[in-house]
Formats: structure tokens, C-alpha cells, sequence
């Protein structure tokens, strides 16, 4: 049960959202359609980190891998000529799905800074992987000769058309993810994240629950990769560096982890505070550090956190 | 295989490694004592490195770069920890990162505004552009022999003041249980000031020993962090001795990697496929022996001994 | 006791930390049913051996034998499995989580794989309904909506209880259930571990003398990681080499 | 031009042999001599569709009233049209396009308080000649969409009434915030003559031709006055008949008032003068600000700056307004930028880009927006190739060409046993082919490192092992810098002489100084390049700036020269895409480089030339030229590409 302010800041978030589309054609400035878009694209990235990340308290310096792997499912079909989304988005999940099982398989034997440490190893070797293969591309990347395409149902070349698409996707990952989270299934995850030990003593073994939540994240990161394909038309082995792992945990931590909803305020204050500062100053930078600081300092538990709890601190 | 080559290139990573360890020593003293994960410690090589290269053209004296590099960055770590960073020791290694990452931001941009964007000019000091004899047919270049030395004499230093000195006595105590060395009457707050501002001295020190060989700009610090970041993890979180033993590994790895790879892996592989594959592999070796140390032995090689 | 097999038969455990040897080689029979307690000084060993018995802690040498069954490579989470619960000496609950919900999850954990996605746990009837049976069991019935973390300490060893109990134990492992606990607490709490006597086997490492008698069926009293004394409570009351270990004149090894 | 007001002139023509869709597009024409007129016209249509004008003023000389000027406000025009005069080649055509009463009343309201008679026409039923209605449905706007007021010529109007109504329609439109296009319909050089053979010459076309070039210049006084000086001169038979109209069919005298009209129309904009003026030229400009790479960035935006200087801060002679953009180096980031500029700015040409998996995100999202991109560094194969574009040109060069110049230098010298290497990502890999395309000679190695790598002592032990006689290397920005800073420090700078391309230049030397002594690099220009643009800009940017600037903000220069020669060559219409492409295919400006031409993908064809680093007269370290390598050097994609002008 959440406390009122933050239903109604939610819901006017998601109505805010839907409506940049009528604003943007009533002001003419159909930018602020690609601006949005790009952002809900980064808000599904970033509540997919948070899933293993916030709930699982598996700190994945790595997320950005699974967006590469995910852009590269659609554009290398692409370039071979197979333009279907419904063979390019399915594809991009699985194949990063799969990465990130492999990666957890391993990495999950670790914990704390090591394993923080040895998910961004996977991540940097996949990044120098990316640019030295030339047959794609390699460090110049691979332009989307067509965006993806629905057979006529769905046409994302018309801008509020992907717009809404990619809406529709956050809006069913936040469901979808709500449902996961208070499931049997989100419960292990996040009882494993406040006490590994009484798991095992009760009969949990943590491993495969928190191994398929690594799974389900990278599938998720990677359906957000294929999106941002999309959006930019290009892809670049640039999206599996490390600082934009870093990034996106930057706006999950920003936004509030252990909540679906704190990631999707987290991308949007980046990435908008990205946008506007540095059309204001070349110097963006020196301001959006020190903002970054006070956040950590004043607000404990994220902007999300800082409008009032519920009454009882909902698990 | 030309052994003399061999030879070089080995004296080759250990210069690497000893010059990563500059920078570990720092960060694994902080990140072990106090728990704090800093992504900023390549910032304060950055500035350790800007303020040397400052003092040398406008002294013209290496040796006064040398002091001024080490005290500025002294009093600047000093202020950021009770600034930024004091309160965050009991947070969650998450909110770390987060404030540390907008402390690089804050960094690289503010060094932009004083210094500009252009990379500063920066040489060898005279006196140590030279070579040396250090076996028949091996000339090495001065300056790396003297980074090797001064590596391997902080190592000393660190490795008598944790163990020896009833300063680094406190230092351990702080690691292993804060509050109760805090109950013994201890200024634990200064305490970790004082090591946080010795630990961003060890950074500059790595900084302002690398300018004159590497590129001083803006940024330069992330590039190194992460290599630094492998090593303590490989070497063991918190113990000096594992920054040292991660620090050489790693720079024996890189190093050995990057010259003799190729030609073994051609013998393997066949010369055009190892053209391919070798220079993509080099690039991956630190991450890859990470890895593999991460999964056999998640403590690391040398596990600090505390708690 | 019938001569059937031990419920629990432990054989030679030896678990070493670096050069001390915390249990040195213990032998040890539970039978079904049966209260035995493990007494002995601070450092003997008693948190080792549960450590072993529970999966937490591998030994380097010996054998389990679990109704019928050797769990020695078994992990902790299989032994749960099996029907063998534990409590911990410092408590360990989800402190996020309210009292009901740390009790569901140990009915969660053995009503079936968690690879459920779609109905909220906690409005489970099949998970709630028991879970609340046995916070009421407990005594902490009418707390049941509290945050755990939030709970007295007193309160919080009773849910530890309760999530032992939820798991349908064969037999339970208690680590000094009365620690900390002021009188009338720990009265409450011998008042409830009495009633689960003779429906649970239970092996109760403690150093209160007055639940041990109260409670304790057998009694195994360890020093310097050795069972020493094995027996009736009238029989470890009159052995001389109990009394020597607890009056101070230690024995050497 | 998203002011309000009259947005859009046409003269156009209705001359019912090509006013049909088939005369028009299926190939039917009556003669062959109309083909360029029906082209004006779909050109002119091209032209509406991308003004998006809110409404279509039309005054044809076929809609004729004798006593009142009659203003159509009907809100929708729908019917079926048979040519009063050619029953045979327009009959039956359809046609429903949408009216705009308010613009009408407005008119005709003006009309009114200035005394002038006029009846506001609201019904169904008024009827439309063809002049009115086919150019419209045929041409202009085809889909029917844009609403038009048709407004008549009135035989009893005088020349001052019919250039009154002219201002009117201006002012109406402005006032009510319209972007509305007159269309003109019939020609100046009508000639009522029968058989179509016989149509209006050379001497008459003349006449459009002039009065167009008259209002284009600007020059609404002596059009007026060269008009009515036409009309007392009887140069031309039917105007001279004019004078005595009474006698005349009225077609002759409708012709003169419709040019009082268009006239009136072309001086009522004078109001809106400043309008037309407003127009801005808008140049988006994208490089990388932020970051280690920010240097570059900045050489490019100061060189920017000082173009606008020399050009009086005006391009193509209009207002110019910049909005520099940072891309941080990141091509989804430099796309997002692009998308911005080009749908929130609106600007009309975007340049820029150093690097060159950025160029691949921006550049087709800038041409495929119908925009012109003006690269001023980035230069990959795939621009010069396959994927070049009528939109897209480049003032600097072909990644390849640079390393191909490097090799045919080595190569001419007899060079052999070099250790060539680069960092292991895609442009590395394209500078070591394109200095294998020249250079034949044996090469002992060839050494991928890892991108962004900073010590090279171990690759450098292992090069001194292989004791080559020369080593080519490509390593940009700071990797550069560490590499020749170690390489001096290991003493090789003496024993083995270093070839490199895009790696020592102005950005890295101040950083290296005597480091680089003696190192060779290939390059198109050169501060120190003798020809007078060149001298001009390296003196000014150093004034100004303070430091010496490099190639990457010589080609900025450039970009922005080559942008100012296309608006000035299209009078500043930056809706004539095709003119302004058609004029920078000429590379008429001073170029930093000296004179050039491009190739047919749009890249320059340029000399290359040998630099070395030497001590300065100032004592600090530069490159100066030693000799040229390749005259006119074409790149060598340039056949992939099937763009054909």
C-alpha cells in the first residue's frame, strides 16, 4: 500500500508522459518526441538494472552489455537484410538474455565489490569484442539501414507511433515488473537481498532465483537496446562501455532503487538535467557533478524517496 | 625467442605494474580501511598530475613539482572527504559510487576551466631523460628505473607505517571495528581524514610520476582507474601487500600480453587468424584474469587479515 | 531408548580454523523425538558443531547421517529440505519484512520452486494461513503485522523459533534460544519449547543450566571441541569430569 | 520563413495545352517547347509543398469582373470544370479544395475602407475559370489542401487600384497571421496569338525574365517604374494596343492591370520588407566540446567564429545565427543533437563532426531530413561511396587519402622494412590499407594496441627488436601524444625515422613539443600553406585566438565559406535546395586550401603534402611543408558513388 503523494506523482509522471506527443505537435517541436522517447528507452534500461539491482541487491556494474547485445541483434539481421521486428526484438532479448545467464553463472559466485567488479570485466571484454570485429562494423558501428519493421502494423519510422510503442513497453514492464516483484518469485529475490544466510537456513537455494533474475534483466536490457537502435538508427560498440553501465546505475541510484518507479524519475532528471544543462553551458558537466553529490547526501533514498512513505514500509 | 627481449620486456611490466601500484596503494588503503568505494581516486591523479606539470613550468624544479603536487592534493583530498564523502561510510556501497561518479564529473570539468581542454606540455626532467646500463644489451630509460625505485620504496614505506607504527596500528584497528577504536577515545573521524588525504598524496604521487610519460588532460584518470580498480581486486581488497602482488600480476600480464601473445597464439592459431584475434584478446587479458581470479578465489590473492 | 536407528548420527567431526581445532573428532546420536542438550564453556565448539549439522559450515573430516541419509556434502538449503531446521545464536531475520511475512517465506520454501511470477505472495492463503498458525503457536499472533526489525529482542528469538517451525521440521537445531533474555522471558520461552518436546527432536545448545534441566532429555557436554560426557541430566549432575570442566580445573585435552 | 505575411510569389502560367494532369504528366504534350514550362511549374509546386503556405491568394485573368473586385471567401470550392475557352483539352475536371473566408472578409474589408468597390463572394455556385482552378489542382498543390481565395481582375480598375489591391492582400495577410503564397497567374509576356507554335519568343519571355529578376533584387522601385515606362513605349504590340483597350478585346487591358496587381502584391511586401529580411540563415554545428577530445572541438568552433568574421557575421549576405552542439563524442548523443537541431532550430544547414562513427549516425539523418551537411573533418569510405548524397559534402578529405599520400611519399623514397602501427578499432585498420594502396614496399610488421592505450614501452621494445629502417604510425589525440613522448624517450627519435598521419598537428605539438622533432606527416594543408585565404586565416586566428590553428579548424573555415558561397549564389531563397547544391558542386570561395574542385561524391579533390616538424622562428616546435606528394588527388571510393552531375 503506497502513501497517496506518491500514487498521484506517479500517475501524473505516466500522464505526463503520454502527453509529450500533443505537446510536441502543438508547439511544432516534434524534438521533444525523439528527447522523451530516448528517455523512456534509458527509464526501461534503468528499471531492468533495478530488478536485480534494487531488489536483488546485485550491484551489475555490467547492464550496458546487454543493451549492446541487444542492438546488435537487430541491426546484424538488419544488415543481412531481415527487417521483421518480431524476429529482431524476440532475438534481442533471447541472445541477451542469455549472455547475462552465462555472465551470472559466473559472477554470482562472487559478491559485494567483487562481484560489482567482475560483471564490468564481462561488460569491457564484450566492449573490446565489439570493436575489433570488423565484419560488423567494428569501433564505426553499424547504421540501421530501416528501423524495424511490424509488416505495415506498426510503422516506427512515424515518430508518434514508436513513441507510443516504446510507452506502451514501459507502462507493461512496470506492471509486469510489479507483479514479478510482490510474486513468489520477487519475494525470494528480495528476502535473498536482506539475508542471504536465513535463505539458505530455511531451504532457499538462492542461486537459480537470483540467476534467472540476472537472466530476465539482461533480456530486458536487451529489448531496451534493440529499442535504442531504433531511436539513433546506429549502433556503436560505445553503448557497452563502462560509463554507460555507469550511467544507468547513476539514474537507478538517483531515481531510488528498490522501486520500480525511482529508476523511471532517475532517467528522466538525467538525462533532462544532460540535455538542459549542457544547451546552457559547455561547463554542464561542473554543475551536474556536484548535484549528483548533494542528491547522495540529502536525498537518503533517491528522489523517489523523497516524497513521503506509506504509513508501513511497503517490503 | 630473443631472451635479451624477454628480459626488457619483463623490466617493461614491472615498471607498468610498479606504477599502477602508485595508484592501488591509495585506493586500497581507503577503499580497506574505510569501506569506501571511490571511482574519484583517478581525479585526484588527475590533479596530482596538473599541479606538477604547473609547478615544473612555472619553477622549472621537478623536485619542487614534486612537494607541491603532494601537499595540494593532500589539502584538496583532506577537503573532499569532509566535504563529500565523511558522512558516506556507513552508507551502502551504491551511494558511494554514485557521489564519487559526480565527483569525476565535477573533476575533469573544473580542471577543463582552470587548465583548458589542451593537453599540457610535460617532459622528462633533464637530469633523468637519459639511459642506463641495467644488463649487457638492455638500455633502459632512465626515469622508468626511477619510477620502478620509488615505486618499490613507497611499498616499503606503506608496508613499515600499517605494520610498524602505532599510527598504522590505529589505521587497522579503524578497519577491523570503527566504533570500538572510537570508544577508546581515538578522533576517528580525523583519523580517517588524515589516511583519506594520505591516500589522495599516493594518487598524486602516481599522477605526477606519469605526467611526463603519459598525456596530461583532462579525463586522463578513468582510463587508468579501471586497470587500478583489477588490481586491488586481484591483489585482495584492503591489504597493501595484495596492491602490490595484483599491481606487478597485472602489469607482468598486460605487458608480456601485448608483446608475446600474437606470436604464440600464431604458432596456435596460424599467423592471419592470430592478426585477427590477438590484438582483440590483448585488450581483454587484465579482464579475463580477473575473471578467472574472481571465480577460483573471490578474496582475492593476498586477502587482507583482518576481521 | 530403542535401538533403532538415530534420527541424527554424527561420526568423527573435525573442523579445523587454520591451526585451532574447533571440533575435535565428535560423536553424537539423536533419536527420534528426543531433547538433547549441548552444554560446555564459552569456545568449546557448540556453534561449530551446529554450523556442521545445519550445512553452513563443510567439515574436514566425519560424518552426518540424517534419517537414514548421509548429509555430509548436502548444502544447507537441501538439509532445510529434508527436515532439518535451524536457529542462529545472533538473530537473523529479514528485518524488512514483517513477523507474518518472515514465517511465509519459510512456508514458501517448502511449498514448491518460487518460479511463480504472477499472484502476490503475501495474499498466498496457502503460505498465510500457515504462517499465521504458527506465529500464534509461538505466542507472537498478535503481532504479526509488525516490521520484524522493529520487534524486542525477546520477540525476535520467538519468529526465529516460529520460522524453524514453519519449515515442518524432523528436527531443530537451536542455537542459545534463551540469549539475552530477561527472566520472564526466557520462562515464556521453556514454557513454549516445552510443548514442542516429543513432537520435534530437538538439539538445544545452551548455557542457562535451568532450561537444560528443565528440557533436556540427554545431555552432551562439550570441551575443547570434545564430547566429554554423554547422558541422563542425573548422570552429567553427578560426573566428576563435568563438574572439574565447570569448576574451573581444566582438563588437558 | 515562419513569419506571417505573403510568404511566396508565383508567376505562373495556365495555357490549357499543359494545364491537365496528362498534358502535364502523361507524356501528351502538345510541343515539345513546353516541357520547360510544365517543369517551372511542378517546380513551383515542389516549391509550395515544402513553403506549407496556410493559404493560396490567386488572381487569374480569366476571373474577370467589370465594375467591382471580386474576392472568393466561398470556405469550400468544389465543382466540376470545363474550360470556357478550350472545351476540347480541359472538360470535365473535378476539383474540391477548401476556401478561407476570414482571409477574404479581411481583404475585402480593407478593400472597403480604402474606398475601393469590391463584393465578398461566399457560394457554391460562383463560377471558377480554369486560370484559377487548374494551375492549382494541376501544379501547385495537387492533394488540395491549401486554402485559396481567388480574386478577380476588374476591367474598370486603374493601375494605382490594381497596385493598391497588391499591398492590401500583403497587409491582410500579415495582420491575420496567414503564411499565404499570390500566385500570378498568366505571364507578363502573354501573346494572345493563335496556334501554339507561334508562342511568345525570346523577346517576350525577356520580359518575365527581367520583372522576375527585378523583384528577386529587390528592386520593387525600378520594376514599377520600367512597367509603366513599358506601357508608354508600346514596345510590345498588345501592351501597345493597351492604350486604346476600348477597342481591344479585354484580354489585352486585363493583362496590364493583373501587372499593376502583381506589382502592388511584390511592393506590399515592402510592409512585410522586413520580413523577407528577417530571414535568417541557421547553421547547426556539431563537434565534440567535452572530454579529452574537447581541444579539437574548440579549434573547430573558434575557426567557425572567425569565417563569420571575415564574412561580416552574414552568410550568403543574411542574418546568420550558429547553435553550436556536443557530442561528446558519442553518435547517439551526436543524433539526438542532429534530431534537435533539425526539428526544434529549424536550421538550414548542419556541419561539422570530427569523428567518424558520429558522421555515419548524423550525416543520413540530416540528409534524409532534406537538409544540406557541410562535414568539416570525419571523412569515412562508406560518404565517399555507396552511401554519398546530393545533400552531403565534405571540406576535408577521405579518411584513406591521407595514409595513401604517406605511402606513395615512402614508396617514391625507396623505403623499405617499416613497422607500421595503429590503435585496434575500425579507423586504425582503414590508415594502414590506405597506406598499403601506395606503398608496396616490405613491411616487417604491422601492430594493432589497444584503443586509448597510454604505455607503449612494451611495444616499443619489441619494434626495437625488429630494427626496422622506419616506423608508420596513426595514433590521434592523447594516445599521440604518450606514443611520441615514449618513442623520444627511448632515443629511437634519431636512430629511426617516424611517418605518421593525423597524429602530430597543432592540437598534440604544444603538448609534445621537441618530442616530435623531426617526425614526418602528410597532410592537404599546412599553417604555413603559401596562398592568401590560407595566410589570411592562420594571421587572423592567431590574433584573435592566441594559438596557432590546425587543420581540423581550417576545414571549419571552409565549411562555413562553402555555405556562404551557396546562399549568395541562390539570393539568399534557402528553399532552393538545388541551386544551393548546384553551386557548392563549384567550390566557389577562397578556400584555405588553395583552388579545388569536387569530385563527384561531393569530396574535394586536393594536393597533399609532405610535412615535417622543425624548430620554429619562435623556438617552439611546427610543421612546415616540404614538398608536395599529390597534385588534384581523387580518393578512392569515388567510382562506388552514382551520383552522376
Amino acid at each position: 500500500m503506497r502513501s497517496r503523494a506518491r500514487v498521484l506523482t506517479l500517475l501524473a509522471g505516466l500522464l505526463a508522459l503520454g502527453l509529450v506527443p500533443l505537446v510536441a505537435a502543438l508547439t511544432q517541436q516534434p524534438f521533444y518526441l525523439d528527447l522523451f522517447r530516448r528517455i523512456m528507452i534509458f527509464a526501461i534500461a534503468a528499471v531492468s538494472l533495478d530488478l536485480i539491482l534494487g531488489f536483488g541487491g546485485m550491484v551489475s556494474f555490467g547492464h550496458a552489455a546487454y543493451l549492446g547485445i541487444g542492438a546488435y541483434a537487430v541491426a546484424i539481421p538488419a544488415f543481412y537484410g531481415i527487417h521483421s521486428g518480431l524476429v529482431q526484438w524476440p532475438l534481442a532479448m533471447v541472445l541477451s538474455g542469455l549472455a547475462a545467464l552465462a555472465i551470472g553463472a559466473v559472477s554470482l559466485r562472487t559478491s559485494g565489490v567483487s562481484f560489482i567488479m567482475i560483471t564490468l570485466a564481462f561488460a569491457q571484454m564484450l566492449y573490446y569484442l565489439g570493436i575489433s570485429i570488423n565484419a560488423w562494423g567494428a569501433d564505426d558501428g553499424m547504421r540501421l539501414a530501416r528501423r524495424s519493421q511490424f509488416g505495415g502494423v506498426l510503422d516506427l519510422t512515424n515518430g508518434y507511433v514508436f513513441y507510443y510503442v516504446v510507452f506502451g513497453l514501459l507502462l507493461t514492464l512496470l506492471w509486469l515488473g510489479n507483479r514479478l516483484v510482490h510474486a513468489r518469485f520477487g519475494v525470494v529475490i528480495r528476502a535473498a537481498r536482506s539475508n542471504e544466510p536465513r535463505m539458505r537456513a530455511i531451504g532457499f537455494s538462492t542461486f537459480r532465483y537470483k540467476l534467472a533474475a540476472f537472466g530476465i534483466a539482461g533480456a530486458i536490457g536487451g529489448l531496451a537496446g534493440a529499442l535504442l537502435t531504433n531511436q539513433t538508427e546506429y549502433l556503436t560498440p560505445s553503448y557497452m562501455h563502462w560509463t554507460r553501465s555507469g550511467e544507468i546505475m547513476v539514474m537507478v541510484i538517483l531515481g531510488g532503487i528498490g522501486t520500480l518507479y525511482g529508476p523511471v524519475l532517475g532517467a528522466v532528471a538525467f538525462l533532462l538535467l544532460e540535455d538542459v544543462l549542457s544547451a546552457w553551458t559547455v561547463h554542464w558537466q561542473v554543475v551536474l557533478g556536484p548535484l549528483l553529490v548533494l542528491v547522495v547526501l540529502y536525498a537518503r533514498r533517491g528522489l523517489w524517496g523523497l516524497l513521503p512513505e506509506a504509513r508501513r514500509a511497503d517490503g | 625467442m630473443n631472451w635479451l627481449l624477454v628480459v626488457e620486456q619483463c623490466l617493461n611490466g614491472l615498471q607498468f605494474g610498479v606504477m599502477l601500484f602508485l595508484m592501488a596503494a591509495g585506493l586500497t588503503l581507503v577503499f580497506g580501511i574505510m569501506n569506501l568505494v571511490n571511482l574519484a581516486h583517478g581525479s585526484l591523479y588527475m590533479v596530482g598530475a596538473y599541479l606538477a606539470t604547473a609547478a615544473v613550468t612555472r619553477t622549472g624544479s621537478f623536485l619542487a613539482a614534486v612537494v607541491f603536487a603532494l601537499l595540494g592534493t593532500l589539502a584538496i583530498g583532506m577537503l573532499m572527504e569532509v566535504l563529500a564523502l565523511r558522512t558516506l561510510y556507513e552508507r551502502d556501497h551504491l551511494d558511494q559510487v554514485l557521489a564519487t561518479f559526480g565527483l569525476i564529473l565535477f573533476f575533469n570539468e573544473a580542471v577543463a576551466i582552470v587548465w583548458g581542454r589542451a593537453a599540457l606540455f610535460t617532459a622528462v626532467p633533464s637530469a633523468l631523460s637519459g639511459h642506463i646500463q641495467v644488463l649487457p644489451g638492455i638500455r633502459y630509460p632512465a626515469y622508468r628505473a626511477v619510477i620502478i625505485v620509488v615505486g618499490l620504496l613507497v611499498a616499503l614505506l606503506l608496508y613499515v607505517v600499517v605494520t610498524r607504527t602505532r599510527l598504522g596500528m590505529l589505521i587497522r584497528a579503524g578497519a577491523s571495528n570503527r566504533t570500538m577504536v572510537g570508544a577508546l577515545g581515538v578522533n576517528i573521524r580525523l583519523l580517517y581524514t588524515v589516511v583519506f588525504g594520505f591516500g589522495a598524496a599516493l594518487a598524486a604521487l602516481g599522477g605526477l610520476m606519469a605526467g611526463p610519460i603519459y598525456t596530461v588532460l583532462p579525463g586522463m584518470g578513468e582510463e587508468i582507474l579501471i586497470q587500478v580498480f583489477v588490481v586491488i581486486v586481484i591483489g585482495g581488497i584492503g591489504s597493501i601487500r595484495g596492491a602490490l602482488a595484483g599491481a606487478v600480476v597485472v602489469g607482468m600480464v598486460d605487458t608480456l600480453g601485448r608483446a608475446f601473445l600474437r606470436p604464440m597464439l600464431s604458432t596456435v592459431i596460424g599467423p592471419s587468424a592470430a592478426d585477427n584475434a590477438g590484438p582483440a584478446l590483448a585488450s581483454m587479458l587484465i579482464y579475463i584474469l580477473m575473471a578467472a581470479v574472481l571465480y577460483f578465489r573471490p578474496q582475492g590473492l593476498f586477502p587482507a587479515l583482518r576481521g | 531408548m530403542p535401538t533403532a536407528e538415530p534420527l541424527l548420527a554424527v561420526r568423527g567431526l573435525i573442523k579445523r580454523f587454520g591451526g585451532l581445532v574447533a571440533t575435535d573428532g565428535i560423536d553424537l546420536d539423536v533419536a527420534e523425538g528426543e531433547t538433547l542438550a549441548v552444554i560446555g564453556p564459552n569456545g568449546a565448539g557448540k556453534t561449530t558443531l551446529i554450523g556442521q549439522l545445519s550445512g553452513d559450515l563443510p567439515p574436514d573430516a566425519g560424518s552426518i547421517r540424517f534419517a537414514g541419509v548421509d548429509v555430509t556434502a548436502l548444502p544447507a538449503p537441501a538439509r532445510s529440505q529434508r527436515g532439518l531446521a535451524r536457529s542462529f545464536q545472533i538473530t537473523s531475520i529479514f528485518r524488512e519484512f514483517t513477523a507474518l511475512d518472515n514465517v511465509a517465506l519459510a512456508v514458501q520454501a517448502h511449498a514448491g520452486h518460487s518460479f511463480r511470477f504472477w499472484t502476490p505472495a503475501f495474499t498466498e492463503r496457502a503460505l498465510r494461513e500457515p504462517a499465521r498458525a504458527t506465529l500464534e503457536r509461538v505466542g507472537l499472533g498478535a503481532r504479526a503485522d509488525v516490521v520484524a526489525g522493529t520487534l524486542a529482542h525477546g520477540e525476535q528469538r520467538q519468529l526465529e523459533i516460529a520460522m524453524a517451525l514453519a519449515t515442518r521440521p524432523r528436527l531443530l537445531l537451536l542455537d542459545e534460544p534463551v540469549a539475552g533474555m530477561g527472566a520472564d522471558e526466557s520462562q515464556r520461552m521453556v514454557r513454549l519449547l516445552r510443548e514442542l518436546r516429543g513432537r520435534h527432536t530437538i538439539v538445544l545448545v545452551e548455557h542457562d543450566m535451568d532450561v537444560v534441566w528443565a528440557l533436556a532429555d540427554r545431555i552432551a557436554v562439550m570441551v575443547y571441541g570434545r564430547v566429554i560426557a554423554c547422558g541422563t541430566p542425573e548422570a552429567i549432575r553427578a560426573n566428576a569430569e563435568v563438574r572439574r570442566a565447570y569448576l574451573g580445573e581444566e582438563v588437558p585435552a | 520563413m515562419s513569419h506571417s505575411g505573403l510568404v511566396g510569389v508565383y508567376l505562373s502560367v495556365h495555357t490549357p495545352r499543359y494545364c491537365t494532369y496528362d498534358a502535364a504528366f502523361a507524356g501528351k504534350l502538345a510541343h515539345p517547347d513546353f516541357q520547360a514550362v510544365r517543369d517551372g511549374l511542378v517546380a513551383q509546386g515542389r516549391h509550395v509543398a515544402t513553403l506549407a503556405p496556410d493559404a493560396i491568394v490567386i488572381n487569374s485573368c480569366h476571373l474577370i469582373a467589370t465594375f467591382p473586385t471580386v474576392v472568393d471567401g466561398t470556405p469550400r470550392h468544389a465543382g466540376v470544370l470545363t474550360a470556357q475557352e478550350a472545351p476540347e483539352l480541359i472538360h470535365g475536371v473535378a476539383y474540391d479544395f477548401p476556401g478561407d473566408f476570414e482571409l477574404a472578409a479581411a481583404l475585402v474589408e480593407r478593400g472597403r475602407a480604402a474606398g475601393l468597390p469590391c463584393t465578398l463572394a461566399n457560394d457554391v455556385h460562383y463560377p471558377l475559370d480554369y486560370g484559377t482552378v487548374m494551375p492549382v489542382v494541376c501544379y501547385l498543390d495537387r492533394a488540395q489542401r491549401i486554402p485559396v481565395v481567388p480574386i478577380s481582375v476588374c476591367l474598370s480598375a486603374d493601375l494605382d487600384e490594381s497596385f493598391a489591391w497588391g499591398r492590401h492582400i500583403a497587409r491582410a495577410t500579415a495582420a491575420l497571421g496567414r503564411r499565404a503564397a499570390f500566385v500570378a497567374s498568366g505571364s507578363v509576356s502573354h501573346k494572345l496569338v493563335r496556334g501554339p507554335e507561334r508562342w511568345p519568343g525570346a523577346a517576350e519571355q525577356e520580359l518575365d525574365h527581367r520583372l522576375a529578376q527585378l523583384i528577386a533584387d529587390g528592386e520593387y522601385d525600378k520594376a514599377w517604374a520600367w512597367l509603366r515606362s513599358v506601357v508608354r513605349q508600346r514596345q510590345l504590340r498588345h501592351l501597345a494596343d493597351v492604350l486604346e483597350f476600348r477597342a481591344k478585346p479585354k484580354e489585352a487591358s486585363v493583362r496590364v492591370l493583373r501587372l499593376m496587381m502583381i506589382l502592388g502584391v511584390v511592393v506590399g511586401l515592402l510592409a512585410g520588407q522586413a520580413a523577407r529580411a528577417a530571414e535568417t540563415v541557421k547553421i547547426g554545428f556539431i563537434t565534440s566540446l567535452s572530454g579529452p577530445a574537447g581541444v579539437i572541438g574548440k579549434h573547430m568552433k573558434d575557426s567557425v567564429e572567425l569565417a563569420l568574421d571575415h564574412l561580416g557575421r552574414k552568410v550568403g549576405g543574411l542574418d546568420t545565427e550558429v547553435i553550436y552542439g556536443d557530442d561528446q563524442r558519442k553518435p547517439d548523443v551526436g543524433k539526438q543533437l542532429a534530431d534537435e537541431m533539425l526539428k526544434k532550430h529549424k536550421v538550414n544547414f548542419v556541419s561539422g563532426i570530427i569523428w567518424s562513427n558520429v558522421m555515419l549516425a548524423v550525416a543520413p539523418t540530416v540528409t534524409g531530413a532534406g537538409t544540406i551537411m557541410v562535414g568539416t573533418n570525419a571523412g569515412p569510405h562508406e560518404l565517399s561511396g555507396k552511401m554519398c548524397n546530393e545533400l552531403y559534402f565534405t571540406t576535408s578529405w577521405q579518411n584513406d587519402q591521407t595514409p595513401e599520400a604517406m605511402g606513395k611519399y615512402m614508396q617514391d623514397q625507396g623505403i623499405n622494412d617499416v613497422y607500421a602501427m595503429a590503435p585496434n578499432y575500425a579507423a586504425g585498420k582503414d590508415m594502414i590499407n590506405g597506406f598499403k594502396r601506395y606503398f608496396k614496399g616490405r613491411i616487417v610488421d604491422e601492430v594493432y594496441t589497444k584503443l586509448g592505450q597510454q604505455d607503449y614501452q612494451a611495444e616499443i621494445s619489441q619494434l626495437r627488436g625488429k630494427n626496422p629502417k622506419a616506423v608508420f604510425v596513426f595514433y590521434p589525440g592523447d594516445m599521440g601524444i604518450q606514443f611520441l613522448k615514449q618513442y623520444a624517450q627511448a632515443g629511437l627519435r634519431d636512430q629511426i625515422p617516424l611517418y605518421s598521419v593525423y597524429t602530430v598537428d597543432e592540437t598534440t605539438l604544444p603538448a609534445v613539443g621537441d618530442a616530435a622533432l623531426g617526425n614526418f606527416e602528410a597532410r592537404y594543408w599546412s599553417p604555413d600553406l603559401k596562398n592568401e585565404a590560407s595566410q589570411r586565416y592562420v594571421a587572423d586566428f592567431k590574433k584573435k585566438f592566441g594559438y596557432t590553428p590546425s587543420y581540423y579548424g581550417a576545414q571549419s573555415y571552409d565549411g562555413i565559406l562553402l555555405i556562404d558561397s551557396a546562399v549568395r549564389a541562390v539570393k539568399g531563397d534557402l528553399s532552393d535546395k538545388k541551386g544551393m547544391v548546384a553551386a557548392m558542386r563549384k567550390a566557389d570561395f577562397k578556400s584555405t586550401r588553395g583552388k579545388f574542385t569536387f569530385n563527384v561524391n561531393h569530396t574535394p579533390i586536393e594536393n597533399f603534402y609532405l610535412l615535417r616538424a622543425v624548430k620554429g622562428p619562435g623556438g617552439e616546435t611546427e610543421m612546415q611543408i616540404q614538398k608536395t606528394i599529390f597534385e588534384n588527388h581523387k580518393d578512392a571510393y569515388y567510382h562506388e558513388c552514382p551520383m552522376k552531375w
